[in-house]
């Protein structure tokens, strides 16, 4: 079901748990749905110093966290920004089709995290991002027609 | 990584036990005759598909004749439903909102075909009132069917006190005894059942076999048609390998198999709700099935939880949203009155014949300690505390 | 009596291969997952179901994602006629008179939904002409269902010429190859095919396993509802072991065997109609499957004749009507033209790649023998002379 | 199926044959049907010193020919004309539902032959007999709906 590298970050994920000193933390996903992220940043500069995160999630949603932080970690804040999910699915390899929301909600956490830290610092956030900010707070948890194999 | 492999979704599956690979063995490819043919092969192949009948019959105190062989309890169910709604034409079912979906899905195929159906509610532990049955019937009640055990929390109905009131009003009852049979007592006089579905797979048998009882009189419409097999209800060649495999399942499980899995079950929940915080279980305390346990635990996803297990060779399964393709969580879990989020945590363990005590320890520190890894990455955990 | 046992009933059923058996062997007790499940058990028996659909679909030049598992031929050809019936609401089939039950039977439940069917006829080898489904389709033509091979006499069907006609007119064909697979062609493509039934216990495979091919795009309406298995077309936990045996039967079948067995049959056609008299050869002196002979005698009655053999070890069948619950001959026979009377003395020896040539000797003398034997216990014979 | 009477009469048919200077026969049955009986009887006095049969039929058809001139073979004529099908059923062991007409035929056969008889050699015919008669001469194949499993 899984490919090798989600299998192989959801066992032994990178940069899990918090930064103490965080200069931000994005909060994304809902609980109604299974999923939450919680994306710490640390900022040196322009560039992520560190990134860590915590994630309630299935198998997708660890692993995408952990590959989220793991390309983020390093970059400048406008690489990050530019990290799509495609890139995450990618380098690990593929993702379920259902699954591939776990992608979008980690660089969503990504994203969120960027904002807070821009916006508690008084720098200046690009349209773009503000557009991307108030479509995550007003998504919802999609949800499809009920129905399990029930075994 | 260990080699360890315990099984603990017999709600799901069940290995074929050896007593009954080997009473299908000859049916392959010595005794292979079609149950049709006039020759002795066929001969053979009948004689075995009469007295598997005779078996099964014998596990529920139903006559042989009234046993329909079908390829599972999907058919078997469908048939049941169908069948029953076809011969009437129109009128009123009763089931409740915790049947398998080869129970709902055919009613909603109902409803788009003009019958009108009432899900019962089931209280916190999944149990149906059978009150609630006596008042939701209806002058146009044609049947009402309710599963015999639920196969993800467990919880057994009381049946034979919905049976009073079904045969007293004459209203038809159906059962799905797939999770059950053999678990439990089934008795279709004395508990009044009118159509009862089982299949093989669940109690140690093969897959692609199934058997629906229909009361004598009770008249059913075929769902598939063709040749006269199964006193023209069920067509088709009659799987004899398979069904021979079902009946000498059903001779060999339950009895004291099931005080076994009782212990084993009762071990697995105490060490579980001893051994973690944050953790209660889903379904009745004491009307559960022998085999079955259903956590809930906070903070982590159950997915998550299983994968993780798997890797350590413990196979689980859950009613969480993410495991299944439409991402919503388990109307099982929901009608028990849990919300959303406390059904991500969800964890079931089913257990078998062949499952040991020490299988249990080890499934039961396999489980403290992957949902503790797990609540270690999880931010829900952590601010709980 | 002889110790001899000599199976000439093919068309009835056949045994299981011996690499069949092995092929199933490891999905009863070690890999016995749930396909539907995500752990490991679960996943080793999705992928065996994934790969077995692949094998089959290369078999007929298929998509693997275009063939859903089902329990059986019966089940694929009610699925196929009353899917696609169901999806199209309304309008008009055409099939012919010698079809299996298992689509005659749904024809006439369609009937009586309201849909129209048009029984085509057949020459008198059992041929359909093509010309006459060209003539018979009409604007509302939803469907059209050929069989590839008929089960009794063995006529093959031209069925890509048909193909030709339904595709030209964008109306769908459905074959019901449950006969032809793996011993005549099969290639959707080439051949046109919309939907095509095949099952395994046909072709040295398992009963209880069948399979519809659905052309990519086409849709179906499931007749069974229930969980999300086999692309939510049919519902049921797949029965891997039985779909795994398809998978092998179908991968070593036909061949070098088809040759085989036309040699067997030309020497059993040969050796009955050379060495007795008043005996006729029922079916396509050509366009006939590689293992099917069916002979029409004089002066006897096929049951009889059937039984005789089945003393001496041979076993046979016969379109008689004495061997029917119905007491009704063969229709298959009746729409090739024979009087009621012809039917009663005809026997089907249909051969398996196991058999040999000495069998088919023993089988020749058998029959010579035992007709002999009724003859001289028989009126008509008698009188004829 | 069939018992182990039935079978064994079957294979091993009892009296086959014609009788050369039969003093009646008895015709029943119809091609179409798939059954004939042929009931050949020699009478001396008023007893049935001879009967012999010659039947197309099923395994049923033949056992039950058989078995009827086994029974009748030495019986008087009014004996001979009581024998009922239920006999020729029991002393069989059962017949399969659909196959106890051929017992019907059987019997019919012999009356059939004792009418012949008795009508060739102007002798007295019961009432019933006639009645018996004209049910044989009357009846068609009886058929009922068609369908077979069709392996
Ligand atoms: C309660 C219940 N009913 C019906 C079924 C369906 O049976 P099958 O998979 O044999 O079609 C199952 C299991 O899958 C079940 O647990
Ligand atoms: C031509 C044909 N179609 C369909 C079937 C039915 O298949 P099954 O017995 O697998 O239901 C058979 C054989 O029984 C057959 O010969």
């Amino acid at each position: 079901m899984y490919s090798k590298e989600v299998m192989e970050h959801f066992m032994h994920p990178r940069n899990v748990g918090e930064l103490a000193d965080a200069d931000a933390v994005g909060e994304v996903g809902n609980p109604v749905c299974g999923d939450i992220m919680w994306i710490y940043i640390k900022v040196k500069g322009d560039r992520l110093a560190d990134v860590k995160f915590k994630t309630l999630g299935c198998a997708a949603a660890i692993a995408t966290s952990s590959k989220v932080t793991e390309l983020a970690k390093g970059m400048t804040i406008d690489e990050a920004l530019e990290l799509s999910n495609k890139q995450i699915v990618e380098s690990l390899g593929g993702l379920p089709p259902v699954k591939v929301h776990c992608s979008v909600l980690a660089v969503d956490g990504l994203k969120e995290a960027i904002y807070d830290y821009l916006k508690k610092n008084g720098r200046p956030v690009s349209e773009k991002l503000v557009r991307e900010h108030e479509r995550i707070n007003s998504e919802k948890c999609e949800t499809g027609e009920h129905s399990h194999n029930g075994k | 990584m260990d080699n360890k492999r315990i099984y603990l979704d017999h709600a799901a599956t069940t290995p074929v036990a050896k007593e009954v690979f080997e009473a299908m063995l000859p049916y392959f490819s010595e005794r292979y005759g079609n149950a049709s043919s006039l020759h002795s092969f066929g001969q053979e192949a009948k004689d075995a598909l009469e007295e598997s009948r005779e078996r099964i019959a014998k596990r529920m105190n139903s006559g042989a004749e009234e046993i329909i062989f079908t390829s599972g309890g999907t058919e078997s169910n469908n048939l049941a439903l169908k069948g029953i709604a076809a011969r009437k034409g129109k009128g009123h079912i009763i089931t409740s909102k915790i049947e398998h979906a080869s129970i709902l899905a055919p009613c909603r195929e109902l409803v788009n075909q003009g019958f009108s159906v009432t899900y019962l509610d089931v209280d916190e532990y999944g149990l149906v009132d059978p009150g609630d049955v006596a008042g939701a019937l209806r002058e146009d009640t044609i049947l009402v069917s309710i599963g015999h055990a639920n196969n993800e929390v467990g919880t057994v109905q009381d049946i034979g006190e919905i049976g009073k009131i079904t045969r007293e009003k004459g209203v038809l009852l159906h059962t799905d005894a797939c999770q059950s049979f053999t678990k439990e007592e089934l008795d279709v006089k004395k508990q009044c059942l009118d159509l009862v579905s089982i299949n093989a797979h669940k109690i140690h048998g093969p897959k692609g076999v199934g058997a629906l009882y229909i009361r004598e009189g009770v008249k059913i419409i075929p769902q598939s048609q063709g040749g006269e097999h199964e006193k023209n209800i069920r067509a088709g060649t009659e799987n004899v390998a398979g069904i021979v495999g079902f009946a000498k399942a059903a001779e060999i499980t339950g009895g004291k198999q099931v005080g076994y899995m009782k212990g084993l079950r009762d071990q697995l929940i105490k060490g579980v709700l001893s051994g973690v915080e944050g953790v209660r279980l889903n379904g009745h305390p004491e009307k559960r099935l022998c085999n079955n346990a259903n956590y809930g635990f906070e903070g982590i996803e159950g997915e998550a939880l299983l994968l993780r297990l798997d890797m350590r060779g413990v196979a689980c399964s859950t009613g969480s949203a993410c495991s299944s393709r439409s991402l919503m969580p388990s109307h099982v879990l929901l009608a028990l009155g849990l919300k959303p989020e406390e059904c991500h945590g969800s964890l079931r363990a089913t257990l078998g014949m062949e499952n040991t005590k020490e299988e249990i320890d080890y499934a039961i520190q396999a489980i403290k300690e992957e949902v503790s890894n797990l609540r270690g990455i999880s931010p829900f955990w952590k601010r709980k505390q």
